[in-house]
């Protein structure tokens, strides 16, 4: 299961890059799962996804909450509640 | 775009929201024009520095676009939303609406910008701050529903 | 009326209503600023006659530029309202209000015209016809009350 | 007792002039009063001011109704409701 991750606003900056691809293993399916598989990798995305209230998460650029299942090839967008306008 | 009846533009550039107005106006059917911008607000030499994510932006503007064009009776509109750096007072976001009768365009424009507000993905960062998003955005974005 | 939060202005000149909107922005303190103007409809080539009460047009704008400038928390706004012979899609009416935040300008712009439709002794003739004051407006500034 | 009368859109062009100044006799105290003195001096006035119910008055630049009491040297506008904005 392959994803293109990207990340925004302080996310990003917690995390040091704005943007990867990665592979998850198959027990990974929503985006809570891949959640949990990043901060188990590294202890910048364990600080950065410590408090997921704080994060809301886009499948193929529309908002989706944390239990959405996730797609192989799909795009996830993990950031800060938008602040435009 | 050409087929909306709301234009939407997402840019580092600035824009001449009179100019934009203007354009809306045509065929003698236009009877009312109602714009809002939005400012970068702060102390002299601040910068405002606005992220966004490409491609969902577009996608999500369009989206609000299209809903405020289903919902109220209206003849045009431009959206701008703009991204990078922007020093104190520079215009962040113009939404202008045309309509024949001023009710429809008040309505749609505030329903754009409320709606952009809570779905349009940009972050503010003042300074080394990123900005928090705010309860009474949702509220107002709520009361369209 | 340099003291005015919201200035006004009588006359038969065109407008420039994106100069006019930037102006009144600065300080850092204006988040949002919302315009309305109101456009001549109608055929290709009609002209419309618009007459007035000298004196009391400007009494009776002041007054509800007054009394918007009290409801809401603004900081700075401007009416201007022509008279004279207008050909079609020509602006007839400018509203601008700024503010720190959106909802009061949106509230207060739309309040000014709704009662500029409804006080501001004004008389529209297109062609050889008066135009008849229509329900709906009283409607619309009866809301406010 | 003497008014300044303004008129305006149909009801100056049905009356042929925009301003005139006027002197009433003492029975005259009211607006509605001004409206029937005058209908009496001239079929024109008779014609505009038949339906009072479609004019709208100001007094010194003020909406006043049809009771309201004149004043000596006030100002005195009759006009069809109003339509601009």
């Amino acid at each position: 299961m392959q994803l293109r991750l990207l990340y925004f606003a302080w996310v990003r900056e917690a995390l040091g890059r704005g943007e990867e691809v990665r592979d998850f293993p198959s027990g990974v399916t929503t985006i809570a799962d891949v959640l949990s598989a990043l901060s188990q990798y590294d202890e910048r995305y364990a600080g950065a996804f410590a408090a997921p209230e704080r994060l809301r998460f886009a499948l193929d650029q529309v908002y989706a909450g944390p239990e959405t299942p996730i797609r192989d090839g799909g795009e996830l967008g993990i950031f800060p509640p938008v602040t435009g306008g | 775009m050409a087929d909306r009846v709301i234009e939407t533009r997402v840019q580092t550039a600035p824009f001449d929201a009179g100019a934009e107005c203007a354009a809306l106006v045509r065929d003698g059917i236009v009877g009312a024009v109602v714009s809002f911008t939005g400012h970068v607000r702060g102390s002299a030499g601040d910068v405002l520095e606005l992220q966004h994510y490409p491609g969902m932006t577009e996608g999500q503007i369009a989206a609000i676009a299209d809903e405020a064009a289903r919902r109220w009776d209206l003849t045009g509109g431009l959206v701008i939303h703009r991204h990078g750096p922007l020093p104190v007072g520079a215009p962040i976001v113009l939404v202008a609406v045309a309509s024949r009768h001023r009710g429809d365009a008040f309505r749609a424009a505030e329903f754009l910008i409320d709606w952009l507000k809570v779905k349009a993905p940009f972050w503010k960062k003042e300074g080394d701050r990123w900005v928090e998003a705010q309860a009474a955005d949702d509220a107002a974005a709520a009361g369209w529903q």
